[in-house]
């Protein structure tokens, strides 16, 4: 049996006056690529946030690498990365810089993010200029080669597809499929169950804040 | 029961509060005579004075309240309501403070403000918390909220020392400082005076306390309310849950 | 930590060197300003020369709080309060790259300001050395306040008028102090100048403390 | 009497009885929504 990364049971998060999970139960294991499908709204990047100790349950039990997220945030977070829907990045800086300004935050490997965006399709003239001024595309590769890059166990990704063009997709798709023959875990959130389908060992279905295991067919 | 016996005793304490401030607006304005030198003047030493004293209490308190949030192992959301209850009731001393002061500098002085030390410094610490209480209606979690409110009051706390010294260096280094009598300084208390002064500081005091209990159970009611409102949230969504499976 | 400041504070930089936001509008509103206390002064000079050392604070506190302002959207901008606390990257470091940055900043403005000022208000800087010292520290000491302020003040929905509400009353002993300073150092009695300057530092050291001291539970709460 | 002497007292008898009105106010506004909540009057919030 691979190692339990994640563990949650019965968790309720309440964001404001809104009960973002409701009594929540979720696990992922080493080597996993866990999906988590369902509509906007029902509570996916509020799970992953969970795991980060971004957000702080009112109820209930968070595990991840064997400690509670919301107390010893900084174990959790050196040991995972994070990819959420608004793109991390400084706008007015190139791909490169933005990538150089992470590697002496000693975060990630310039060179390895560098490499990781040539195998998403983005060469070396358009990582030469202003975010802002590259597609949505090409803006969500760069995000991605960001937190991709950063070695940690724990992967979680809001919404990885979107803005990608079917390529990319399939480029994005074989990246993760690495990762987790690597040994990272990773969890992605999709609203688009046939495309995550393809590469999810297993599913997780997320509807009104209650994530319900899909049975393996 | 503990609550009512709680409850008994806040409203003896607004009672008390009610007697001693008629029995300070008696006494200082019937009984004690004209003083020397400032005549009928002198009556507002029994308002002044105690009014900056419970200003400062207020917000003292509120910083106290804000340090305990701050540490987590003392972080209770009662704190948090204890230094907004306390800094919402000592903003409004604190302008009585500043109004009752010009008051009195107007006939003295011949001026409605003077850059006297004490003066601007007590004005500069209403400012301060005018926007303690501007942070506060910011809309955000109720932790964030606590947190930074508690934040801004230990920033405003340290600041007003500073303050304090600036402004009396400021006003101390060339001129002699010769308006800067406050009510305080001039007269000599004695007899039926003292008395009234007393009076009045202890009917204050007991007036912020009633006051700050008031606001603080209300905050409290309040939050109270919220949470209850949240539980039924959770309820209808778990319905929902189970009504989708 | 300090790598971490550094790092943070050039790429601040860069980023103001690419948008050029503070060159193109922050530095002309602080020239409006000069130009509008001489025309709200009549155009006096005896006046204006008189009044110079507060004017010139006044000018540039309002400027500094744009600065403040400006350098908090730049993270705001990124999502970088949560892209730091994510990276686990030491606060107290990324809040001295952002003193760092906006006192860099901020020595821009006071220069241009200074300028402008000597030429409109035909005032002789007399004491240079008195005059940038007090001006260095002055500035490192409203960074300081402002960066912790700025961070308390972006939330989700907060308006933009609460950062100068918060800022201004704190960081009045700086004016005061920066005022006199310059005042003295222009009346060419440079040792008034003095307890004004103890000022200036303590406040400054006092503050960078306390905001290392609290920016990290501020990101996090 | 003094004119000042009296704006004084007046002051604080305004400043401190127009906070007290306040008070009075909020706690007939949280009294109503009590009551459409229906909890009792004086329910205690847990503030653990």
């Amino acid at each position: 049996m691979a190692r339990r990364v994640v563990q949650v049971r019965n968790v309720t998060v309440l964001l404001g006056r809104f009960p973002a999970l409701a009594r929540a139960s979720f696990d992922a294991f080493e080597g996993e690529v866990v999906v988590l499908e369902g509509p906007n709204g029902s509570g996916k990047t509020t799970l992953l946030r969970l795991l980060l100790g971004l957000v702080v349950p009112a109820e209930g039990e968070v595990v991840v690498f064997g400690v509670d997220p919301a107390r010893m945030p900084s174990a959790v977070r050196r040991a995972s990365t994070y990819l959420g829907h608004q793109a991390m990045l400084y706008d007015e800086l190139t791909a490169d810089e933005n990538l150089a300004f992470f590697e002496r935050l000693r975060v990630l490997h310039a060179a390895q993010a560098a490499q990781l965006l040539e195998r998403l399709g983005v060469d070396r003239r358009e990582r030469g200029r202003q975010v802002r001024h590259l597609s949505q595309g090409q803006r969500r590769k760069v995000a991605l080669a960001t937190a991709l890059a950063k070695p940690a166990e724990l992967v979680l990704l809001d919404e990885p597809h979107a803005a990608l063009d079917p390529e990319g997709k399939a480029l994005l798709d074989d990246v993760i499929v690495d990762l987790a023959r690597g040994g990272r875990t990773v969890v992605l959130a999709s609203h688009d169950p046939g495309r995550s389908g393809r590469i999810a060992t297993r599913r997780y279905r997320v509807v009104a804040g209650h994530p319900r295991e899909v049975p393996a067919c | 029961m503990r609550s009512t016996q709680l409850r008994r005793l806040r409203r003896a304490i607004g009672a008390a509060a009610l007697v001693g401030v008629a029995a300070t607006a008696w006494l200082g304005l019937v009984v004690t005579p004209p003083a020397e030198f400032f005549g009928n003047l002198v009556r507002l030493l029994y308002v002044h004075p105690s009014m900056a004293w419970v200003a400062f209490l207020a917000f003292g308190v509120t910083t106290l309240a804000s340090a305990l949030y701050l540490w987590r192992r003392t972080r209770r959301p009662a704190w948090d309501l204890l230094a907004a209850a306390s800094a919402e009731v000592g903003v409004v001393f604190t302008g009585l403070t500043l109004v009752t002061g010009s008051i009195w500098g107007r006939p003295t002085w011949g001026v409605w403000w003077t850059w006297d030390a004490l003066l601007t410094a007590t004005a500069v610490l209403f400012l301060l918390y005018l926007g303690y209480l501007a942070l506060r209606r910011v809309p955000m979690s109720e932790e964030r909220r606590g947190v930074r409110s508690a934040v801004w009051a230990l920033i405003a706390f340290v600041d007003v020392p500073i303050i304090n010294q600036s402004v009396y260096w400021w006003r101390t280094l060339h001129q002699r400082p010769s308006l800067s009598i406050g009510p305080t300084n001039a007269v000599e208390v004695h007899g039926i005076m003292a008395v009234a002064l007393a009076v009045s500081f202890v009917s204050f005091t007991l007036t912020w306390v009633w006051m700050v209990w008031v606001r603080f159970d209300l905050a409290r009611r309040q939050r109270a309310l919220e949470q209850l409102e949240l539980a039924h949230a959770i309820a209808e969504r778990l319905e929902s849950v189970e009504a989708g499976s | 930590m300090l790598r971490v400041a550094v790092a943070v504070w050039r790429k601040d930089l860069s980023i103001e060197w690419r948008s050029r936001v503070l060159l193109n509008q922050v530095v002309p509103v602080t020239l409006v300003i000069v130009v509008l206390f001489g025309f709200g002064l009549d155009a006096r000079t005896t006046l204006l020369r008189a009044a110079l050392p507060g004017l010139y604070w006044v000018s540039v506190f309002f400027a500094l709080t744009l600065a403040v302002a400006r350098a908090a959207a730049i993270e705001g901008e990124a999502n970088a309060g949560e892209l730091l606390r994510l990276l686990d990257i030491t606060p107290s470091g990324v809040y001295l790259g952002k003193v760092l940055a906006v006192a860099t900043w901020g020595l821009g403005i006071e220069a241009v300001a200074a300028a402008s000022a000597a030429i409109l208000f035909n005032a002789a800087l007399v004491d240079p050395l008195l005059l940038s010292g007090v001006a260095v520290v002055a500035d490192v000491g409203v960074s300081a306040v402002g960066v912790v302020l700025a961070q308390l003040a972006t939330g989700e929905r907060a308006s933009e008028s609460l950062l100068p509400l918060l800022t201004l009353p704190v960081v009045s002993p700086v004016l005061l102090a920066a005022a006199k300073a310059w005042q003295a150092g222009l009346a060419r009695t440079p040792s008034l100048a003095f307890p004004w300057v103890e000022i200036l530092l303590a406040f400054s050291c006092i503050y960078l403390v306390v905001g290392m001291l609290v920016y990290g539970i501020v990101l996090e709460g | 009497m003094n004119g000042y002497v009296v704006a004084g007292y007046l002051a604080v008898a305004v400043g401190l009885g127009g906070y007290w009105l306040w008070l009075g106010l909020l706690a007939r506004r949280l009294r109503r929504r009590e009551r459409e909540l229906g909890v009792r009057e004086g329910h205690d919030g847990s503030l653990a």
